[in-house]
Formats: C-alpha cells, structure tokens, sequence
C-alpha cells in the first residue's frame, strides 16, 4: 500500500509553471479508466510537463456537468456523452479515446444458463445496468432492441457494480446486467453468473453491437480544448504513451504499477485475471476508430429520449488532432 | 384622573364547542392615583383575570380598561404585576433575578446588583443570592418574585397573593416593608388576597367581587388611620367593625359560589 | 413545526353549570374568527406572490441568458415536464404509480421509524442503565453516511421495497428517537412522582405521564421526519430501483434534464406538505389541552 | 408501632462546589396510627423536605425515616401526597385527574368516574369536569389536587399548605370535609401549613420546627374536644391559650430566621 | 443526548450566610460520588464487552464462512485497514490529513448551521408573521434529497471545501432549525409576560427568556447534528474531492474493499463520539440551573 501513496505523493508534487488540468473520473478504479492512474504512477503526467488533478466519480453524468460548469476541465467518461451534451447544444469534444469497445459484459444468472442464450430471450426479465440513463443502460437497450425485443418488455433496474450488482444477482433482483471488471471476475469465480455476451474483445463487441463503440475517452470542451491546445497536447501525449506501455507489458506488471487498495477488496491474482481477459480492450492509438461515432450515436439516437431526433455532427464530438501530432514522453 | 379605572369590562374565555365561559362580567372598578386597594372574592371569580385586563396581558371582550386615563393596549413597563403562580426565571440565580428589572430599565449592572442586594435583605433572602429558584421553597420563591417586582418601584402595583405562601410572621414583615415602600413612592396598588385581615390592615379600599362572573359586589373605604401597624391593627375595634361588614359581603358570595358548584345548598355554612 | 395557525382566541371548554347562560352572543369571537380566516387568506395569498415573484425573476434571468437552463433548469420547462409527465406518462410509466411507489416506502418508512424512535427513546429516557449502555452506540451510528448505509441494505435486503423503507426507516428513527429521549427525560420530576403515588405503575407513568409530557417534542421531531422519510425512499430508489420518482429524478439527472430534476423535487415538495398539514392536524387534536402558544397570545408579546 | 417515625434525620443537599446545604438536621418526630399532625415552621425552615422524606420521594442523607415500622424504600402507594407547587396533569381534564388515582387502583372506569365526581362536588368544582387545568384559576388548581389525593383515602396523608391558595370561607369549608374524611378513615396526617389557628384548629398535634437547618423546637398536644368546628373553635379560651403558647415559640423562630437573612436583627419584630 | 451521566447527587450552591458550618464531612455524598465513578467504569466496561462480543461472532462466523467478509467484511480486515493508514497512511496521503480535513468541514458545516438554524428558528418562533410566511418553504425544503442537492452544490460551488460546508450545513439547518422553533414556542407565557413587565425590550425577551428557555430544545438538536454535520462533509467528498474521509470510504467502495468502507466508519463514529462529548460538557455549563433530570432521580423512579 506504501508504493502506491508514496509515488502518488511525489508525483502529485506541482512541476514548476506547469498548467494544471483537472479531471474528473467516472471511478477510477474500474479497469476501463484505468490509463489516468495508470499514467499518473508512470510518472508521465510529469514527464510531459503538465499537472494532472483527478477526481474520482460515481458513474452517471455528473462529471460532464461539473465540466460544463467549469469545476473541471476534463472527464473521463465514455466517449458518447459528447453527443448527448450536443443534443442539448452543449459542445464538447473526446481529445484521446482509450477503449476502441465497452469493455462491458452481459452477465446472467448460473441458474438460467441454457434458457438465456442471446438477448432475444430477454423478453420479460429484470436486466441489470449501473444506473438509469447511464451508458450501460443504453447500451442494453440497443442490445435488446438489436435482437428483436422491444426493450419496453424487459425491466432496467439501477445496480450500481460490485457488492451491490452480485447481490442483485444473488438474491435475482435481476436475471442478467451489464457491468466490467472486476465485477465481472468475481461474479464468474463464485459461479454466480455466466458470460453472455463479452464486450472486452474486439470480436465479441463486433458479434454484439455490429461495429466497434468507442468507450473511454479523455473529453473536454472544445472552448477549453481550442484556447489550450498546448495543454492537450501535453496530456495527450502522457495518454497515448500510457496507451503504448499498455501494449508492452503483460497485466501482472500493469497490476504492479497500480496502487495497492485497487485490488484490496478482490485480491491482486483476481485482478491480474481480469486485466488478462480483458487486455484487448485498450486502444493501442489512442485515435478515435472510424465506424466508432456512429455506433454510438445508432444506439443513442434511438434510447436516449434528449437525443432522438436531433441531428448530431459527429464530427464535432471527437478530433483526431492532438493524437495524431503525439510525441511520446519517454 | 384615576390611576386605574376599568369601565364595565367583561372578559370572556372561548370554549371549545365554539361557546364561552364568562369569566367576568360588567365590572367596574376605580383606584385613584396613590390609592391602595384590596380585592377580596371567592376562588374562581375573577381575579386574577381582572388583574390581567388591568396590565394589559389580556384584553377585555368588553369595556375598557384605562390606566393613568390611558387605555391599556398592551403591556406597560409602569405596571408591576407579582403573579399568583412562579414566574421568576429558572435559569437566572435569584440575584439575576432581581437584578432584571433595574437593568432592563437602564441602570447599570453594578447599580442593578447592589440594589437588588437591598431589596434581598428587606425579603430576608440574604445569603441565597448564588442559588436557582428551583433550590429555594415556596415561601423564598415567592419573595423572590415580590422582590422583582417592587425593585422597580412601579406606579401601577398589581399583586395577585403575594404573600400566601408566607408564615403569618414573614407575612407580617412584609407588610409593614410594602406599606413603607407604598408610602415613599405612593403607587396605586391594587392587592388581591384570600385574607381578610390582612386586606382590611393594608387597604384604604377593599372590593368584594361576586361568585360566578365576577363583578364588584360592594366597595368598603377603610379609614383606619395611617401609619399603620400591621399586627396590632386587628385588635382596634373599628377594625372587628369593618371586618364584619366586609366579611357579610364576602360570606354570601362564598357560599353561593361553592353552592353553585356542589349543587348541595346546605352544605355552604 | 407546530400549528402555524394558531386561532387567535384561546380554546377552552364547555360553560359549567351555575353560568348563566350568555344572553348575548359573543360578537368579538365571531369577528375574530373571521378575522383569523381573513389572515389565513392574505398569508396564503403573500405566500403564493413570493413564489410567482421568483418564478418570474428566474425566467426573465434565464430569458436574458443570466440564467443558464443547461445547469439551473427554468420554470417554463418545469411545467412543462410536469405536463408531459401528467399528459404522457414518464419514461417509467404513469405519473400516478411513480408517486404511488414512492409514498408507499415513504409512509411505511415513516410509520415504522416513528414509533421505533418513539419506544426506543422513552425507554432509553426512562431506563437510566439502557441509556448509559446504548446511547454511545446509537450516537455513532447517527454519524454513519446514509448513502452508505443505502448500499450496504440493499445488498442486505435487496431491491424490492424492503431496502427503500428501511433506509427511510432508518434516516426517520434518530430524529425521533433524539427527541423523544430528550423528551422523556424533561418531564416534570412532580408529575412522575405524583402519578407513582396516586398508584401509578412504572408502565403506566410512562403511558400516562412521560408520553403525553414529551409529546411536544415527538411531535416537533415528526414534522421534520416525513420529509426524511420521503428523502429516505428518494435515496433507496436512486440506489436501486425500476419505479418510483427517485428514479424519475435520477434519470433526469443523468440525461442532463435540469426541468426533470426539479419538476421531481415540486412533486416531492408537494408530499411533503401535504403530509405536514396532515400532522398540523393529528397535533391540534393531541394536544388540545394545551394552553394557547406564545404565538397566539398576540397581547403577551 | 407509629404510623410515620423519622429519626434523627438529616437532609443535606449538595452544592456546586462540592459542599453541601443543610436543609434538616436531626429531626426527629413520630406521627402516631390516626394522629393529626400540623406542622409549622418559618419559611424555608425545611418543612416540604421532611414531607419528601416521609413520602420517598428523596433519601435523609442520615437517620431512619419510617412508616408502618417499616424503612421507606421509596414511593408507597399507601401514602398521599398534596404537593406545595402545581402537579396536576395538565393533559388531562379535570374529572380525569381526579380519577386517576382510582383508575390506577384497579377500580374500572365508570366507578372512578362516579368516585371522581363525588370527590369534585365536595371540592366545589361539580361543573368544572371538563376543564383543562390551564383553564382553572389558582385555588381551583389546588382542589383538584386535593380531590385527586383525598379520593384514595390513603393511610398516610401528606399535606403541604393545601389550603394557601383558598378563600377563608373555602377553606373552612375544605377544613371540615377533610376533618370528616380524616374522621371516616383516621389515616395518619402531615399538615404543613403557615396558619396557626387552622393548624391548632385541626390537629391533635403541633409541631414547630426551628429556623436554619430545620429541627424540631417544640411540640404541642391540642386536646380540643372533637368533633370540632372549624369556623367557631377559635373563639374557645382553650383554644387561645394554646395559640399562645405555639405562638411564641413560633414567634421566636421567624424572627431568627428572618434576622439570620437580613442580617439587620432590630427589622425582626 | 443529554448527560447520560447525570451525577447521582443534585447541584445545588455554596452554603447561604447564616447556616452553621458542617462540622462533618460529608461522608455520604463522597462515597456517593465514588459510587457514580464505579457506575461509570462498570457502565463503560459493559459497553465495551457488548463490542467485543459483537466483534468476536462476527469473526468466527466469518471464519466458519457463515458470513461473506466480501459483502460484510471481517473485524480483522478493519483492523488491518485501521493499522495500515495509521502506520503507513491512506492512498490519498496521511491519515491525520484526511480526518482533519473532514473534520474541518463539518465543523464549520456544524457551526454555520446551527448559528442560523438557531436564528431562524427563535426569529420565526417569535414573530407570526415570518413563520406563516416562510414555514412551508422551509417545510418543502426539508423534503429535498440531499445528494440530489449535493451535486448541485458541487456543479455551483465547485469541489473545494465550500460545497462540503454548505452541505452540511444544509443537514444541520433544518433539524436545529425545527427545535429551536419549537423550542421558542413552548416558552412559559407568565416569564414573557414577567420579563416585559419588567421593563425588557422584545429584543431583551429573546434573548434573555426564549433563548435560555429554548435551549434544551436546542441542545438536544445539536446532539444529532453534529453527526449530520459529519454526514454532510462525508457526502460532499463521496460527490467529488480529492481528500478527506468520504474519499476514502467510497473510493474502498468503489474497489470493493468493505473492510475499508468499515474501518472509515470506525473512524467517523470516533469523531462523532468525541465531538458529542464536548456538547454534553457545554451542555452541563450551560443548563446548570436546572434540577436534575429524572434520569438522576432513581428515587422517584
Ligand atoms: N384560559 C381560560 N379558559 C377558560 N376559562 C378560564 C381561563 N382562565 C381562567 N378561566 C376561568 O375564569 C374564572 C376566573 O379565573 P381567575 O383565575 O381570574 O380566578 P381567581 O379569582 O383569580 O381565583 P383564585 O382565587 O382561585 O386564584 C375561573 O372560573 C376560571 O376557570
Ligand atoms: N434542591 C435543593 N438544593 C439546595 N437547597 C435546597 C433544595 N431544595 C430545598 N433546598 C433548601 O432547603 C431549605 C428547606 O426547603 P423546604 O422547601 O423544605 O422549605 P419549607 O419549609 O417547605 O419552606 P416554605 O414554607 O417556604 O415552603 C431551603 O432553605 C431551601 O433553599
Ligand atoms: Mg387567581
Ligand atoms: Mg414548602
């Protein structure tokens, strides 16, 4: 536990007139935002010259509305937030994307293994998601709707993750949810639930929503982005060499860099495990992948009630440029 | 013009059922200025509420009361009201509490303090200045209150049985302190009592006020000569004269309240 | 929070016998009912100006754009949710059974809370060595997160109904239970010793001395307690729920809905004084013996 | 065996400083199966606490207090008590408070309630049943705590000034209900009260207690012939010279007491 | 909690001029006093063997895996936690830091909020007007989750220490508020009367008889308050900050450490505890002139 406070200490430690960004993120502990602490204990907010601040948050839009606010400048969140704060005529645009897929995984119950074999048997049952309005809620009704069953016929209901999602399991609250890692790894130990549907590979995002659906993002307002460009590019440059360590180096030794308390409540070896299974996840670029936008905009046009029917400029939610002009930091 | 003068006042109380209980009714009553008067009249009849009306915590339902010619429309600092029930402050040492009036009337704190050490002395509460009312008895409580009151020297005194929880001894002292202070600042004092003697040897007036809804029954001028001393009075036979008539009046009005209220006549003697 | 109407003319009880009857009938009580009414009118009337005054200042700022709608929301689009809520339905279904859901939670939570508070703190401010035992640990868990704790029942007790009312059992309990041990403990040392020598036993000093004698300050703890408990089935159901307008206020939270938000919070708002009104009513009736309040006796002051 | 004994007791209550207050101090006395006890004293001189002990209600911080032979452990339910400051329920009517002591008893409700009535119209205050005590005056407050003790016709009775706040008529007449009821079920009485004739008028016993830490300065048996009547027994010789002689023992006390708080010996008379 | 420790003997003060010295000490009120000693050394013993045999069930009912320490945690683990951020700090920094930055919070949150809850509560107690004027508002006001005013706070004050203190004091408002009110209502009609007869000013009758009458009232809201005031800071740093004792509880939440999420309420009710001990100590100075509480009177009882 010591490494992981005495590094966060010494690299907290403001580099003279470096700028200091702000961010906040939607829970820092899950694996999926895993590149900010990530880049953070490799020292490379530093070494590219600017003071990164992050703030953890619960899940849930929050963290895009204090940005708006101006108490933070950037979130990481999922990427198709962009488009629903343009709906409401807000613009705010992803610098780096940093999860080409979800990263998220249906699971359902060991006890309907064999009567729940895809979503079109979703019909009728309580379905798990984090929170009303959240990404994993949209995403499981695209997901319901893609199998041809109208998602007014199943149940949504708010689990959160962790100790409250497996016990909504356990006690079948619910039948099947959609959450990440490490949930997904301690729900599969304890044989409490099955893998229906995995969105930490490529392949299986791919089979399930039919196109790759950009995630975690690093998203900023472009007012901000455009009168800071300096900035950005320094934290790009920290994301996207962060995004290259990721590929050369094998999970157990991401775990290590990791601080300590990460894996306190499931233990480092299951937390290695799902770092394994879900490696593939990261973006080993950081660019924003072509189909990505309009899979996300596919799913939101059609269940996000403040986005149907706006026309949304995909092009404004995202920009390719400060990843594209990248330097690595060390 | 008189000090207090109440003119045909009635004070209802509301009931519950949307009806009212007469409390007292058509009673006029005048005291003139330096005027001491006694009020006599069975439990229950009013007095305390004629109190009230007179110092503007309650308002009549009818008539009017004045004060110094003035109409009461609400509380007035020139009024010193002893109340029938405790009504010293818990919180406040009995020092404090004597101490308040002084210091509400802008005297300062060491001037408050020392005067109120006075006025301890003369209701022989010296020694007990550090304690809370709830350790003093009865009796001190009492005195306490009477000294709150009289520090101020008001020009309107209402006491409502001040001295009913006191030995008849204690009783007495009192008296002859309240009759010096009356005498050096001359308020009117309005002085209601269940004692007879006592109202007859303080009082250049006593009114006996009815059974049922009060109103003035008889007025009685006592004219026994001044100064007076309150124990040897009794024995002076204008004073066994006054007493008798004063007690045919207040007898009957007794009787019939407690008539009334037991329903069996024969038992008020 | 007590009797905000207090009638103008104190209440008392049914002339005794021997009184003669009032020939004339009392024209002041009358007229002061009716001036009581005629107050009550005008004070209902300012309340509502205040409201339509900063509801139209808050339009005209957002209007002027000194106001952003995005974060603070406006009171046109606070109607209108409200009416499509009404009209529509909500994303969740009817307006109706979300109000239901959540009144459901929120009066079991605020039943069972009370009267727990209630038992628990007479009896804790009767029974010296239950006090001395477990005040210190009701103390501490009064300093425990209820967001927290939120999370841990329902895990504990899933995401039915149960989790919500208890979590609103919970935030209802220590209010009451505070305040019916301070309660129980400023009874009148007189009126305990009185009724034990009338032959009270202990359980009836409790029912027939402590109770009626703390009874102000349970009822002062109850006023505030139903807005607890509404806030203790909101909280439950932003936790962990598919119905109930928690969940109304939460989705429109997440969907950056600012109007949704706070039509929600009306709706809360307006539960939650009807509820006081409610209890305004059960205090005049259980406390009729009371004497008029400072407030009422307008000549004290 | 006596019906109430205290011996040599002391009450001492503690100060903030950590001393303590000397209220009585080594009193003794013994109230005898059906006696009538008076007991007068200055004010402040320690009466309602030697009433407490006897009750249970406080613990003498040295000596014995008895009743029935027995120690006094704490609230027996035999005892009645009439308390000097108001303890009526205020959240029960009248008629309620009277009635409880019979409800408490076991007796069913419409029998307390009919008991409760009988008890109010000897009180004076048929009519009243459905008052709140808010609504009374003074000495109506005080007859339903008379009412409320007297209808257990307990074996031992405790009375602390039950009669102050009454009319002289009122209380003549409360004197001989009570004299009667005391005479149907000769429990053992206290009387605490600051008026020497109702004290020698009533009791077979006077019992005069000193200034200061209250002690027992003398005690005086009054064989009076009973049945007696109130409002006449003062006019006998026997009476007076009874009078006298308690009189001047009491004299002496008051004085001592009240000098001791003035410290200004020649205002004593 | 008022005094759970009322000492067994009444206060009273120092011996009037004219009572002869007490020749001997007064051997009962000294054993007395060690009697309430012994109480309160069994008293605390006890409590902290209902602890410890709470602690140890729930141990070996771990150990027997009767009970999951993933979703309930285990006494050891708290402690291991417990020890780790004393002896080798928090992941957010040292351990002193985090508690005095929360503790900094609430007790301004703490001290804001019951300055003006007491203001407003003895402001609207005494004046009519303003109590029917702004009662429901505040009544409304009361039924507003508070995390749902809390990300509200945070988006419009930002994540400094300023959304926490309003926070909590948001939570200790309403409940010092409510008493208070209250508590300036019940006062005794005959001392507002006495004190205006006297000669004192309205503002002089607020002061010097409702306030002090109040206070019990008031005092026993500060009791809980405390504890939401603490409730509030934690609340505030779970809504956003990057320090402090919520941080840490949720960000052991969020990793699925219950054992951390423990050992942070551990803490929390520590501060609780102590901050309650210090009321209850200004308490006994303040309410000095009252007679003791029917607790301390086992004889009445
Ligand atoms: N608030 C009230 N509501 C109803 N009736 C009341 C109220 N206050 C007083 N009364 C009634 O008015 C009558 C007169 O009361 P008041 O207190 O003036 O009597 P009093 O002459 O002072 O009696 P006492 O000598 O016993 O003090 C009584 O019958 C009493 O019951
Ligand atoms: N709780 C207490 N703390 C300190 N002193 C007390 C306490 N209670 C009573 N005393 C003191 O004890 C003495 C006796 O009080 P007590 O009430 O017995 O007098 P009393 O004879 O009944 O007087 P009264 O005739 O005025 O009612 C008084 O000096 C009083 O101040
Ligand atoms: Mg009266
Ligand atoms: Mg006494």
């Amino acid at each position: 536990a010591n490494n992981a406070a005495g590094v966060q200490s010494s690299s907290s430690k403001p580099a003279a007139n470096a700028p200091t960004v702000t961010i906040m993120v939607g829970g820092m502990s899950k694996q999926i935002y895993l590149p900010f602490m990530l880049a953070k204990e490799l020292g490379y907010y530093e070494k590219a010259g600017v003071n990164v601040n992050l703030i953890d948050e619960p899940a849930g839009g929050d963290a895009t509305q204090n940005m708006l606010a101006g108490q933070v400048q950037g979130v990481g969140g999922f990427y198709d937030h962009n488009i629903a704060l343009q709906a409401q005529g807000k613009s705010s645009e992803a610098v780096v994307s940093m999860l080409q897929i979800p990263g998220e995984v249906e699971l359902c119950r060991s006890d309907l293994k064999g009567k729940v074999t895809s979503p079109a048997d979703f019909k009728g049952l309580s379905l798990g998601i984090t929170d009303t309005g959240s990404s994993t809620d949209f995403l499981t009704q695209y997901l319901t709707k893609k199998a041809g069953v109208d998602p007014a016929a199943t149940t949504r209901r708010g689990v959160g993750a962790g100790q409250t999602f497996i016990a909504a399991m356990k006690q079948k609250a619910i039948a099947c949810g959609m959450t990440t890692e490490p949930t997904v790894s301690q729900a599969l130990s304890d044989k409490t639930a099955f893998i229906l549907l995995d969105m930490r590979t490529a392949a299986g995002s791919k089979a399930a929503l039919g196109g790759t659906y950009p995630a975690t993002s690093l998203y900023m307002q472009t007012e901000w982005v455009n009168s800071h460009k300096d900035t950005v590019q320094k934290l790009v440059n920290a994301y996207v060499s962060t995004l290259t360590w990721i590929q050369g180096h094998t999970p157990a030794e991401i775990a290590d860099k990791m601080p300590a308390d990460y894996y306190k409540g499931v233990g480092k070896p299951a937390y290695i495990h799902a770092l394994t299974s879900e490696k593939g996840i990261f973006n080993p670029t950081g660019l924003m992948p072509e189909d990505g936008p309009k899979t996300c905009l596919a799913v939101l046009g059609e269940f996000n009630p403040k986005v149907q029917g706006k026309s949304i400029d995909l092009t404004k939610t995202y920009t390719n440029e400060f990843v594209s002009a990248a330097t690595p930091v060390s | 013009m008189a000090a207090i003068e109440l003119r045909n006042v009635t004070k209802k109380f509301a009931t519950a059922d949307g009806g009212t209980y007469t409390a007292i009714k058509d009673l006029s009553l005048t005291v003139e200025e330096g005027q001491f008067c006694a009020v006599v009249g069975p439990t229950g009849c009013g007095k305390s509420t004629t109190l009230t009306l007179v110092s503007g915590l309650e308002r009549p339902s009818r008539g009017e009361a004045l004060v110094h010619g003035e109409p009461v429309r609400g509380i007035d600092i020139e009024t010193g009201f002893v109340f029938q029930q405790d009504a010293v402050f818990p919180w406040r040492s009995v020092l404090d509490n004597v101490a308040a009036g002084p210091v509400y009337r802008g005297a300062g704190r060491s001037e408050a303090t020392r005067l109120a050490r006075d006025w301890l002395r003369r209701v022989g509460l010296s020694g007990f200045e550090d304690r809370y009312p709830h350790q003093l008895s009865g009796g001190m409580r009492k005195r306490v209150a009477l000294a709150q009151s009289l520090i101020n020297q008001p020009r309107v005194l209402l006491m409502d049985e001040p001295f009913s929880a006191l030995d008849v001894q204690t009783r007495a002292i009192m008296s002859t302190e309240l009759l010096q202070l009356w005498d050096q600042t001359k308020p009117a004092v309005v002085f209601v009592t269940h004692d007879l003697e006592e109202a007859i040897a303080l009082a250049d007036k006593v009114v006996v006020i009815t059974a049922g809804p009060g109103t003035v029954k008889a007025e009685f001028e006592i004219d026994l000569p001044r100064p007076r001393v309150v124990q040897e009075i009794r024995f002076q036979p204008a004073f066994t004269r006054i007493y008798e008539q004063v007690w045919e009046a207040l007898r009957a009005e007794v009787a019939e309240a407690y008539a009334r209220t037991t329903r069996v006549a024969e038992l008020a003697s | 929070m007590t009797d905000l109407h207090t009638p103008v003319t104190p209440s008392a009880h049914p002339a005794p016998l021997g009184t003669p009857p009032d020939e004339v009938q009392p024209a002041e009580a009358k007229s002061g009912m009716a001036a009581a009414r005629r107050r009550r009118v005008v004070m209902a009337g300012l309340r509502v100006g205040i409201v339509a005054v900063l509801l139209v200042t808050w339009q005209l700022c957002v209007n002027a754009k000194l106001v952003d709608p995005f974060f603070w929301g406006e009171p046109s689009g606070v109607w209108a949710s409200l009416r499509d809520w009404v009209t529509i339905g909500t994303p969740q279904g009817s307006l109706g059974d979300q109000i239901l859901v959540t009144l459901e939670e929120a009066v079991l939570g605020f039943a069972v809370g009370s009267v727990l508070g209630v038992v628990c703190g007479i009896a804790l401010g009767r029974v010296r060595l239950l006090a001395e035992l477990f005040g210190p640990f009701l103390k501490a868990a009064n300093s425990i997160p209820r967001i927290i704790l939120g999370s841990i029942f329902t895990v504990a007790f899933g995401f039915g109904i149960q989790s919500k009312v208890i979590l609103a059992v919970v935030l209802v309990f220590f209010g009451v239970f505070f305040n019916a041990f301070q309660g129980a403990r400023e009874v009148d040392r007189n009126l305990i010793a009185n009724a034990r020598l009338l032959g009270a036993s202990r359980w009836r000093v409790t029912r027939d001395v402590v109770l009626p004698s703390a009874f102000t300050w349970i009822l002062a703890s109850l006023h505030i307690s139903f807005g607890f408990a509404l806030i203790g089935a909101l909280v439950g159901e932003i936790l962990g729920a598919n119905r109930g307008l928690g969940l109304l206020i939460r989705s429109s939270q997440n969907n950056f809905d600012m109007n949704g938000v706070l039509a929600g919070m009306v709706l809360v708002a307006v539960i939650a004084l009807t509820a006081e009104a409610l209890i305004t009513l059960l205090e005049r009736r259980l406390l009729r013996w009371r004497p008029p309040q400072t407030h009422g006796g307008a000549a004290v002051e």
